[in-house]
């Protein structure tokens, strides 16, 4: 089938060096920011570094190693679908799992979350 | 079963051993979904004979059931529960999605078998190792079991509040299975469907039941997945001790009804459409009529299953969710009653201007579309959110979902059989026995259930074994109606005999079937009845779409797909 | 209708009922057109000699309104009925109206345990009233609850009140309801909960105030009281850790 | 009866345009989805509701250990892409070459979580934990179940690519394996980086 043979390969090595590049910021940039005073600053830094640049090596695995950059248009919505049904659950779960109290509900004392004792020397 | 799979040219004859390896191993889609077929059937009876009992109990509360004997509580429980478990993913699901799917769409589409013929003889295998499992949940020590089909933790996640550790835990990997089972499956339907389809079989001249099934297929792989994750962190709480759904540890047993409604309720469409598939065939066939607005079915279908993805939490209505989510899921539920309301209005309009004629399978279909319409419409009852603060889980909801899930699971089941087994057999079914297994079926089906509506608008609660407990509902009116719903139910089962000596008569005996008994169009009466493995000698090319019926092109009063057009 | 089948006795079933009978003719009336024309159709279009099929195929605009005029119709009737169920919805769960009193309700397998605040008029106090699977309440005044379970999930189900709440442990969920009729009614628990499941249920008396008085008066006497209160606290153990 | 097995005809049509290997690849890849993304979404509902208390707990992962592995996993990407590109070129010993290495790496990733494993159960932090504990096993044990079964796979692909045969399962088994990567790459910030927070 000449539909198996369509690909023009990119340069996979310097896309490697490029996702190695991005893993060492993501790494880094959350231990630098959390020296930051400003909470806000800490927490969208943070994020951005972790999470911004987790999505980016994700979308530049997908695109150039699964080849999702010239897959059929279909494939592509089909996975963009099944993203959408997930933060479709979010949206829908969040108010009673995320934000289990207010609306009449609040929680119930017995059961408070138990503070742990952080076993951080091993105990024998 | 399995000469119905044998190519009657081979020049092997078949011996037993040969018999017993096509059982086992074939990989031929219509072997695969003879045994979906059986496998469905068999676990159906179990369901009913379940059924059976705890009606018993119902209506003699306290007495020994005929062959079952006295039912505790802890039996009750698991009956109900293994009785809803079976008839949604044992039953409903293997003969509806899978054995239909398996059957229609090769020979729909014009191709000689699955795209991947060893990943369907897989997945039956697992679904088959999945129902041994649930059946060996039933007769561990502790019992099957008992915490209804929806298994809301913390009572199925805790061995203590449950006191069936063996029972739940199996019950869930079973479950868990069958789940693994249909994706493999659902995977095959639709890059099948995507990608082998017969020359000129465009888009627009799939026959609607395939559609159907591929159209259910995507809304369970789509949504099963949390339910799936979420039943690995089940399983974890009940083996490990975990506190995915414990409130002492931060865990929220809120979480679960979320992942299981939010795969629920697309489900019961996974079980509606394939139905509604096979009586949208059916139905142009024994009218002789065109479908009526085949590409509006398509996009109410898609609606439908897009919809369905955003009404799960009125099953939770008064579980605890933020009330003001209420409102929103009440409008998206009673929504959802557009699409369905213009596909049944559209079966109607087929009707319409038609030659009727009411063999058996087109009796099976209008009593789907009879009964179903009750059961939707009660629906909406459930679906206003203050309503539903009085009928949540009473009897009206029971009733509700028999009126839907009956007409799907058993009426729609029949409807393909009577349909199809010409096809898949090569022998007709008797006409006579096949009448009165109908009007037997139906006419009890509706004495069951008619009372359930009313026990509900009484207050009667759902998986409650004993109603005396309750002065308001021990009542001789209230019993007097449960009594009746019992003798209906044994009136109904009785009545299922005539089919299965029909069916197995047939099947060696039955009045041998031409290619194309019923004057069809569409592709599958193309081939030998029944089709040989590999279904066509040279696979047919499609010119037209799937019900030509009354078509001024032809001299006929139909015109098949693969003929070709004589200009 | 469904008043034909059970009493009412809150101040809000009768907006259920009527809801209930508002969807009754929206959908009834849906019905009978869908069934009428299905049978109809039926008997008109049965194959009989000289009658041969038609071409249709749904494309043309005189046959398409008859799907789309319903397709709209549909459509009002399913905002009539978002917008009655979200009012009746709001008022009964959502918009709390001042009490007379609280009630605290426990849920357990397999008992209710009801709370009432006692002199103080305060509930989780030394003075509390508890009683267990016997809810007593007085006519004509508005209640608040407070609903808690200690174990598993259940549901404070009153069929006479057309209410109906699920207790979820490590939630505490608040609502009211006000008892309108005297009589003694069933209160049942309505989600699965373990094998006693089946037997949970418990008594509501809704009392005439003087009877309430005088009901109350006895239960608050210290020596009655006592006796209660050391059966409800043995039926209701601290929850496990 | 696998040895007399002959893909139907079926198998080799492509209506949609595509191999139906990949389209089922592709498909198995949406329905993985979901299974993980169902579990993601339940793990992000929790982290934020009890911030503070798994803040704590998240500081006790091992950071540079995830980060070994997802170096090692985006190594073991690179080498099933270029088993790709050998594969289409028709030279399935090289593809089958660097397949071999993609396993080798797969069975480094599980030695480090091994590592990981023993070494959190030690200081105290088993399954049972705390919530988040058990989260982090679940979600890193599924994913490990993921890369033992891609690994099984990947080395029936290599065996039959040696002998040139079935090439194209080269490129669909890769697509599943950038998939287990990608699932990494979202896990290792989720358990490992935003411990602060
Ligand atoms: C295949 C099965 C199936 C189908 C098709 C449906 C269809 C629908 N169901 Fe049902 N349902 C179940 C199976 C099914 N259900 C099951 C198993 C349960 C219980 C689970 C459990 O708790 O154990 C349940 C429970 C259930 C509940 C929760 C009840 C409770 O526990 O409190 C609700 C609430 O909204 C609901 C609503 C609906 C609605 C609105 C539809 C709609 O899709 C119906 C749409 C169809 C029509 C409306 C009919 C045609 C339309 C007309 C004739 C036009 C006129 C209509 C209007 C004017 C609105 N269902
Ligand atoms: C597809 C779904 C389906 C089907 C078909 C049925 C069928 C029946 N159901 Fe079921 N039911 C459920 C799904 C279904 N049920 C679910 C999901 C629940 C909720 C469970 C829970 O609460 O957790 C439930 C609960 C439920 C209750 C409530 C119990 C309680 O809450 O206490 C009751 C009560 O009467 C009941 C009765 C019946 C009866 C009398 C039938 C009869 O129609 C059964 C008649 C039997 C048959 C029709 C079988 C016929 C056999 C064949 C066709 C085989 C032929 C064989 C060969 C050829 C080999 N069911
Ligand atoms: Cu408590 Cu059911
Ligand atoms: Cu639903």
């Amino acid at each position: 089938m000449n539909n198996d043979k369509h690909l023009s390969h990119p340069d996979y090595k310097k896309i490697y060096v490029r996702l190695l590049i991005l893993l060492a910021i993501s790494i880094w940039g959350p231990i630098f920011a959390l020296q930051l005073d400003n909470r806000f600053l800490l927490v969208s830094a943070v994020l951005l570094t972790a999470f911004g640049i987790g999505a980016i090596k994700a979308g530049m695995v997908a695109a150039w190693f699964m080849h999702l950059d010239i897959e059929l248009r279909m494939i592509k919505r089909l996975l963009v679908i099944c993203i959408f049904f997930l933060i479709l659950l979010f949206a829908g779960v969040a108010p009673d799992v995320l934000l289990p109290e207010g609306q009449n509900r609040e929680m119930d004392p017995d059961y408070e979350y138990p503070k742990i004792d952080n076993p951080s020397t091993p105990e024998q | 079963m399995t000469e119905a799979t044998i190519d009657p040219t081979s020049p092997k004859a078949p011996t037993i051993g040969s018999r017993i390896r096509i059982c086992l191993f074939s990989t031929d889609h219509k072997v695969i979904a003879f045994q979906y077929l059986i496998t469905g059937l068999l676990m159906a009876i179990i369901g009913g004979y379940m059924a059976y009992v705890f009606r018993m109990q119902l209506a003699f509360p306290g007495e020994d059931v005929p062959g079952f004997g006295w039912v505790s509580p802890g039996h009750y429980n698991a009956l109900v529960t293994n009785h809803g478990t079976i008839m949604i993913f044992w039953v409903a699901m293997p003969v509806l999605v899978a054995a239909a799917g398996n059957f229609l769409i090769p020979l729909m589409i014009g191709c000689d078998d699955m795209v991947f013929p060893r990943l369907n003889r897989l997945s039956f295998q697992i679904f088959f190792l999945s129902a041994l499992v649930l059946i060996a949940s039933l007769h561990v020590s502790g019992g099957g079991f008992g915490g209804a089909w929806t298994a809301y933790p913390p009572l199925s996640s805790d061995p203590d509040f449950n006191l069936t550790p063996l029972g739940a835990s199996l019950w869930l990997i079973a479950v868990a299975l069958e789940f693994v089972a249909f994706l493999i499956g659902g995977i095959n339907f639709v890059t099948t469907t995507m990608n082998a389809r017969a020359p000129g079989m465009s888009l627009m001249r799939i026959p609607i039941v395939v559609w159907m099934i591929v159209i259910a297929s995507i809304l369970f792989m789509v949504s099963v997945g949390p339910l799936i994750a979420g039943a690995v962190m089940l399983l974890s709480d009940q083996l490990a001790g975990t506190a995915f759904y414990d409130p002492h540890n931060g865990g929220d047993p809120l979480l679960w009804q979320h992942l299981f409604w939010f795969f629920g309720h697309p489900e019961v469409y996974v079980v509606l459409l394939p139905a509604m598939g096979i009586v949208a065939d059916i139905i142009p066939v024994f009218a002789r009529k065109k479908f009526f607005g085949y590409k509006a079915a398509l996009y109410v279908t898609i609606a439908t299953g897009v919809l369905s993805f955003f009404v799960w939490a009125h099953h939770q209505f008064v579980a605890g969710i933020d009330p003001r989510m209420a409102h929103l899921f009440t409008a998206t539920t009673l929504l959802i009653s557009i699409p369905i309301a213009e596909l049944c209005f559209l079966y109607i309009a087929t009707l319409f201007g038609g030659s009727i004629e009411f063999r058996t399978p087109m009796l099976w279909a209008i009593a789907f579309l009879v009964e179903f319409l009750l059961g939707g419409v009660t629906g909406i009852y459930l679906g206003a959110s203050a309503t539903d603060i009085n009928f949540h889980d009473t009897y009206f909801v029971v009733a509700h979902f028999h009126y839907t899930f009956f007409p799907i699971a058993i009426i729609g089941l029949f409807a393909g059989i009577y349909h199809w087994f010409p096809k898949a057999v090569g022998r007709h079914l008797n006409e006579t026995w096949g009448k009165i297994h109908f009007w037997g079926t139906i006419v009890s089906f509706n004495f069951v259930f008619i009372p359930m509506f009313f026990l509900g608008l009484g207050g009667q609660h759902r998986r409650i074994f004993d109603y005396r407990h309750f002065p308001d509902l021990a009542g001789e009116g209230f019993q007097d109606m449960r009594v009746i719903a019992t003798i209906a139910t044994c009136v109904l089962i009785a009545f299922q005999i005539p089919f299965v000596i029909n069916f197995f008569h047939s099947i060696w005996k039955g009045k041998k079937a031409e290619q194309n008994p019923w004057k069809a169009t569409t592709l599958e009466w193309s081939a030998a009845s029944p089709p040989p493995h590999g279904n066509w000698k040279t696979l047919p090319t499609v010119y037209r779409g799937p019900y030509e019926y009354g078509s001024p092109d032809s001299e006929e009063d139909y015109l098949p797909q693969h003929i070709e057009p004589n200009t | 209708m469904i008043e034909q089948f059970i009493e009412r006795a809150s101040s809000y079933a009768g907006d259920i009922d009527f809801l209930f009978d508002l969807i009754t003719y929206m959908v009834g009336f849906w019905f009978i057109v869908a069934e009428g024309a299905l049978f109809y159709f039926l008997f008109r279009f049965r194959r009989q000699p000289g009658q041969p099929t038609t071409y249709v195929d749904g494309t043309d605009k005189k046959h398409k309104r008859w799907i789309n005029v319903p397709h709209f119709l549909i459509i009002a009737c399913d905002v009539v009925l978002i917008i009655g169920a979200g009012n009746v919805w709001y008022k009964i769960k959502q918009d709390l109206p001042t009490q007379d009193a609280t009630i605290g309700i426990v849920s357990q397998q397999w008992a209710w345990t009801f709370v009432h605040p006692g002199n103080d008029g305060e509930l989780h106090t030394d003075d509390d009233i508890r009683l267990v699977d016997e809810l007593h309440l007085e006519v004509g005044k508005t209640y608040h609850y407070e609903l808690t379970s200690k174990d598993t999930l259940h549901s404070f189900s009153v069929p006479v009140f057309r209410l109906k709440q699920d207790a979820v442990p490590g939630r505490r969920i608040k609502g009211w309801f006000k008892p309108e009729k005297e009589g003694v009614y069933d209160i049942q628990c309505a989600e699965m909960c373990g094998i006693g499941h089946g037997v949970m249920g418990a008594t509501l008396i809704i009392h005439s105030s003087k009877e309430f008085d005088e009901w109350l008066a006895q239960a608050g006497t210290p020596g009655k009281n006592a006796k209660v209160l050391a059966a409800a606290n043995e039926k209701n153990p601290r929850p496990k850790d | 009866m696998s040895d007399t097995f002959q893909p139907p005809i079926a198998t080799s049509r492509t209506t949609a345009g595509l191999p139906t290997s990949r389209l089922g690849t592709w498909w198995v890849v949406a329905s993985e989805i979901v299974i993980f993304g169902g579990l993601i979404v339940a793990f992000i509902m929790y982290r934020m509701r009890h911030g503070e208390v798994w803040a704590e707990q998240a500081e006790h992962t091992k950071l540079y250990a995830g980060a070994l592995n997802t170096f090692v996993l985006l190594t073991s990407s690179y080498f099933a892409v270029c088993a790709h590109k050998a594969a289409e070129a028709g030279d399935g010993k090289k593809a089958a070459k660097l397949l071999v290495r993609t396993i080798l790496l797969g069975g480094v990733f599980l030695c480090v979580k091994a590592y990981e494993y023993t070494s959190e159960i030690l200081a105290g932090y088993g399954p049972l934990a705390d919530l988040f504990w058990s989260f982090y096993y679940t979600a890193t044990g599924l994913h490990g179940f993921h890369v033992l079964v891609g690994m099984i796979i990947l080395g029936f692909v290599a065996k039959d690519a040696a002998k040139g045969k079935n090439l194209h399962r080269v490129e669909c088994i890769g697509i599943y394996w950038h998939f287990v990567d990608i699932v990494w790459i979202f896990l290792f910030p989720l358990f490992y980086i935003a411990s602060g927070l």
